[in-house]
């Protein structure tokens, strides 16, 4: 029976087995988690964001648990894209790991000599991520912030890269419909989001704020509610797939964001604390699929009832 | 700075790998000093775990709370492995309610191990607070591969006698054992620090000339202190270190600590405590 | 020794006992809250939006529990303006309740009004808070979006009113500075901030979104980070005093907003919980000045050393 | 529609107001039907509370929920009240953990309470899955205050014989009780309104005419057949509503319910269950 459910799905010509993802920065460059599952299993692994060069990150403390969420300043530590070439994808290659490459820039030109070093490597890359919206960062944000920006670093990525690009947006704006509407039509293949909310904790003992960063960016369960209302209003604003994120823990929250239209999902804070969960995930939503009698995705994405 | 596998990390002669567990609760009860011992039915974590290793407990506790807790290994015998913790926060409180037969969901055994001493080195290990575990364990390993037990010397350190934890079972262990107190109230008075410090000076007197290695574990500033030590009486130092732990596994990268590195060219780079550490060389580690 | 520590504060003329307020929608017109304490012991209470004619609200469902926050659309149901002064206000006067009003409306005439109206009534009320950011009706949240509108309304109701102006902002925005300097600009006499995140949950049985007008508001815990980061930025822009709101639950969120820079809190969610929390808030909040000898609201207020 | 405050809630000749209360468990165990019953020692509540009043109980269990959940009040003795409570959801299920001498965090009496029906009425009351509590709390509180327990007829609904709930309780209250279950697996086979139409048709054919009042508790769509059939035989039918409720005490409007109002321009306005209800007569309500 399971046999018979349909997972796959297709963006900008490129297959994905299934609509479950590893968020970007949460699962490194898969070197990790392949202690607890097998790569090729999930739908693709988004790796952590590369720079032109490496960049050591902000110093500690990084990270502040807030409620049932947590607040991230890590600051894009990552070794840089000629080191990631040289030292990460190989690994992910041998893992046949369907790779997804999100990318960051001060820069447009920054993002751009990303995309040239990739295209070398871009037999076994389905698609390039922006990260348009690191909260921690300066560089990004602004292109997630101006609809014109975001234009401009889309087309230009797409002029210089072999494979998709998507655009991956920040929540920190006033109407996320436009930017997205604005990438659509610059050439995203796809869409994903939400990034994290900026946020703020403060130790009251010592009058110091949690990160050394001051601010940093929010994740995990108390940012869903937010991030299926931007997927909803995005899904209805773009034609191209949107790819949700955001505190998802379960498989009951991927088929919410379906429902309201993503085609797949990202899992992002919730490997920390099961760094198996994308597989449960995936042998859920097919129960689930099954115990309803859907074959394939499209019964779900979009299908709310609003 | 060297990035080789520590021994207990997947080391190549070992097909261990971390995994997530279900474990049953053998036992969790009250110990000295304001600490308690939790054990654990945990066979794959209990024969493959070396001295400094961790594992990440989720305990969901109400009100929520969305991170696993770390905590360092205490000893393992064939099939259980124990826990020693203080209930300090939200989570370690609501870990002391668990009763025997309940069970815990565990990722483990994570992180790296120390790093052998000399073979007649004098072996000075200094826990603060909570910080006894891994060196309890690391001296129960190195008895076990037939260090002497008078060349190790264990100081214990706490704010007063009654907040010092596992002492007796140190002691048991035949090791010179030193109570440190901050109220004097036993043992040498001061901080952990300042046991270790007088020994060294000793050391430094005694005509026999012996090399030392120090393993310590405890509170930063602590550690910060030993770290001088260390590098005024020009000894090998490893710490334990601590850290926020958002996964304990290393994809995160959220619990850095800020390591001397030459191929950057900011000439450090961060280092994850909980996959390149816990342990790291003190002369590595820079504190801020 | 408690005697002696001074909670009390000022804006704009008006004296306030303390920093512990109550937040518009979260006690109704007090009546049921003075089943519980005394109204004059709280700082101020902020009734449910007032508007120029009786509203009915939107239609169930209102109100869903996410995680350990919750989506409300209630769409300001309200007694309008004439019913409020008539039922509503004599009993808040006979509580001898601290009083602020908020309002909203359509449009600046409509906000105007309702303002003329409060006039007659001014010797009770302590201040007007204006509802420039209610995600769940289509007034007001342009208020809060665009700085030249939000000048607009500002200026027009502080030429109208005769007792001090609050402007209260909406998070769902990328610069929320911008919208307060623009309304500090206008003579707005103080700022509060946030009402609630844009948000939506879906039932995945029945493929309907969890509230009836599909987006609502997300408020409690989950909001907080994000509520501090942007009062923690407000206050680093303005110098009229700035109220903090989103997701308190205890003292320590109140000590932790006023490190960034709030001079009063309001305390929202929380009173649906513990109908007491601002009074047990006011007591803690007091032991705990006490215990690191802190006399008064400046010892904490913007004290965060970041 | 009147604005009458109804029994039960702050009458003028009571001083009582809704508290907040730390609750003493006396039992909590399993009855039939998978429902559980709670017994809360509440000398404060018990002394005051009318059938239809509930309570707002804070169940903090692991992995959060922010709001306190309602049930309605089953019955008192003078010093105790009694609860009947379904494990459907996280907070629920959690509930079923509690033992004796814990305590639980509750806000009460809340809401309005019934309007009593003419003294020689044929009185109906129709429970559908756990709605039977204020039921039962009305039933004994009618029969205390001298109505004739041959008057009264109590249908208990379910979907089988196994999910009935309290029906032998019930029964030993010496009113008659007719079980309705949806598989026929016990008594009447159909929905609760099935047995109660049943009723209404028989009652009309006998020849002495005698008014009938209708109670009715449980999910929406038999609360919507019930007011069909109320309207249908044009007798007189009180609802207890059920609604997800944020405080329960009538400040967030969370809880509203749509019911016919003159006085607005609309023709309608909102209701809070909590407040101006639970308990709302069948032909205010507009459905949709
Ligand atoms: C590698 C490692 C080994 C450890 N071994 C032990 C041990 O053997 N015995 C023991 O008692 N404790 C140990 N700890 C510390 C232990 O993890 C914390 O005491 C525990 O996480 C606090 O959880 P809580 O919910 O009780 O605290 P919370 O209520 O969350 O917070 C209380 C305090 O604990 C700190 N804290 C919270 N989460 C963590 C975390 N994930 N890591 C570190 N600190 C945290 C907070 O900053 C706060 O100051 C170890 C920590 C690390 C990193
Ligand atoms: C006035 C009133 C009286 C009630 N009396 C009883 C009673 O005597 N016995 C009994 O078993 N149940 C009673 N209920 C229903 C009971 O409150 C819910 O079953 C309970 O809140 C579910 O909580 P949960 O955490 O187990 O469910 P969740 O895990 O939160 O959700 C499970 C289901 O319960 C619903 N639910 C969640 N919160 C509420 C809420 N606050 N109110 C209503 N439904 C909710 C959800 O929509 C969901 O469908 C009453 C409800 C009301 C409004
Ligand atoms: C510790 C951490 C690091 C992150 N790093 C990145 C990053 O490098 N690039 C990026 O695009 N997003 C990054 N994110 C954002 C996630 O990819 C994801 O968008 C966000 O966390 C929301 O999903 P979640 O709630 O499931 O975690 C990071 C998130 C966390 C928690
Ligand atoms: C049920 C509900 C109704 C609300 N109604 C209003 C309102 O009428 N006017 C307004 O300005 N804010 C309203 N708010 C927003 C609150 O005043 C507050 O800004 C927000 O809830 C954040 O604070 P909290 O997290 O403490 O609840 C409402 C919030 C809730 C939860
Ligand atoms: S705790 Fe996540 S990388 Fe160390
Ligand atoms: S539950 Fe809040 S008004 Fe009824």
């Amino acid at each position: 029976m399971m046999e018979k459910i349909d997972l796959s799905l297709e963006i900008a010509g490129k297959e994905f087995k299934n609509p479950i993802w590893l968020a970007s920065g949460t699962c490194g460059y898969g070197e990790e988690l392949a202690d607890f599952f097998k790569l090729d299993q999930i739908g693709a692994i988004v790796t952590k964001t590369i720079t032109k060069e490496p960049r050591p990150g902000h110093p500690p403390p990084r990270v502040f648990e807030t409620g049932y969420g947590m607040l991230n300043a890590i600051g894009l530590q990552n070794v840089g894209v000629d080191e990631f070439i040289e030292s990460k994808l190989p690994f992910l290659e041998k893992q046949n790991a369907n790779l997804i490459v999100n990318i960051a820039g001060r820069s447009v030109e920054e993002y751009c000599s990303v995309c040239e070093k990739l295209n070398d490597a871009s037999q076994i890359i389905s698609a390039i991520e922006l990260n348009m919206s690191c909260p921690n960062v300066t560089d990004g944000l602004e292109f997630s912030k101006n609809p014109k920006l975001a234009e401009e670093l889309i087309k230009r990525t797409k002029s210089v890269a072999t494979c998709p690009i998507i655009a991956k947006l920040s929540p920190n704006v006033a109407d996320i419909s436009e930017i997205a509407v604005a990438s659509e039509q610059a050439g995203a293949d796809a869409i994903s989001l939400i990034n994290t909310l900026v946020g703020m904790a403060v130790d009251i003992e010592t009058f110091k704020p949690r990160l050394s960063n001051v601010t940093g960016g929010l994740s995990g369960p108390p940012i869903k509610p937010v991030a299926i209302a931007m997927v909803y209003k995005v899904y209805n604003s773009v034609s191209v797939p949107v790819i949700g994120i955001g505190g998802i823990m379960d498989y009951r929250d991927v088929i919410e964001f379906m429902l309201c239209g993503a085609s797949a999902v990202q899992i992002g804070t919730a490997n920390f604390i099961n760094p198996r969960i994308s597989i449960e995930i995936i042998e859920s939503l097919k129960r689930w699929m099954e115990s309803r009698d859907y074959r394939s995705l499209n019964d779900i994405v979009g299908k709310v009832r609003a | 700075m060297e990035r080789r596998r520590c021994p207990g990390k997947k080391a190549p002669d070992s097909p261990y790998m971390p995994d997530i567990y279900r474990l049953r609760i053998i036992s969790n009860s009250e110990a000295a000093g304001d600490a308690y011992l939790l054990t654990l039915h945990a066979p794959q974590i209990a024969r493959s775990c070396q001295p400094g290793n961790f594992v990440q407990l989720k305990i969901d506790f109400p009100g929520g709370g969305l991170w696993r807790r770390p905590f360092s290994i205490l000893d393992s015998d064939g099939d259980n492995i124990r826990i020693l913790y203080k209930a300090l926060g939200r989570g370690t409180s609501y870990l002391t309610c668990f009763t025997p037969d309940m069970e815990l969901n565990a990722i483990g055994a994570l992180g790296n191990s120390f790093s052998e001493p000399g073979r007649l080195d004098s072996i000075v290990l200094a826990g603060g607070g909570i910080g006894v575990p891994p060196l309890y364990f690391l001296a129960k390993d190195l008895l076990d591969k037939g260090y002497l037990p008078e060349n190790i010397h264990f100081f214990n350190g706490a704010a007063d006698a009654g907040a010092l934890v596992f002492l007796d079972e140190i002691a048991d262990l035949g090791v010179s054992t030193y109570a440190v107190t901050e109220d004097g109230s036993m043992g040498i008075k001061g901080f952990v620090t300042e046991g270790v410090m007088q020994f060294l000076m000793g050391v430094k007197k005694t005509p026999v000339k012996k090399d030392t290695s120090l393993y310590a574990c405890g509170p930063n500033p602590m550690l910060h202190v030993v770290s001088k030590l260390a590098e005024e009486y020009d000894i090998n130092c490893q710490l334990a270190l601590e850290s926020l732990m958002p996964c304990g596994f290393g994809i995160c990268m959220g619990c850095a600590v800020k390591v001397r590195d030459k191929n950057t060219t900011e000439g450090y780079s961060f280092r994850r405590v909980c996959h390149e550490g816990p342990i790291f060389n003190a002369r590595d580690i820079i504190w801020e």
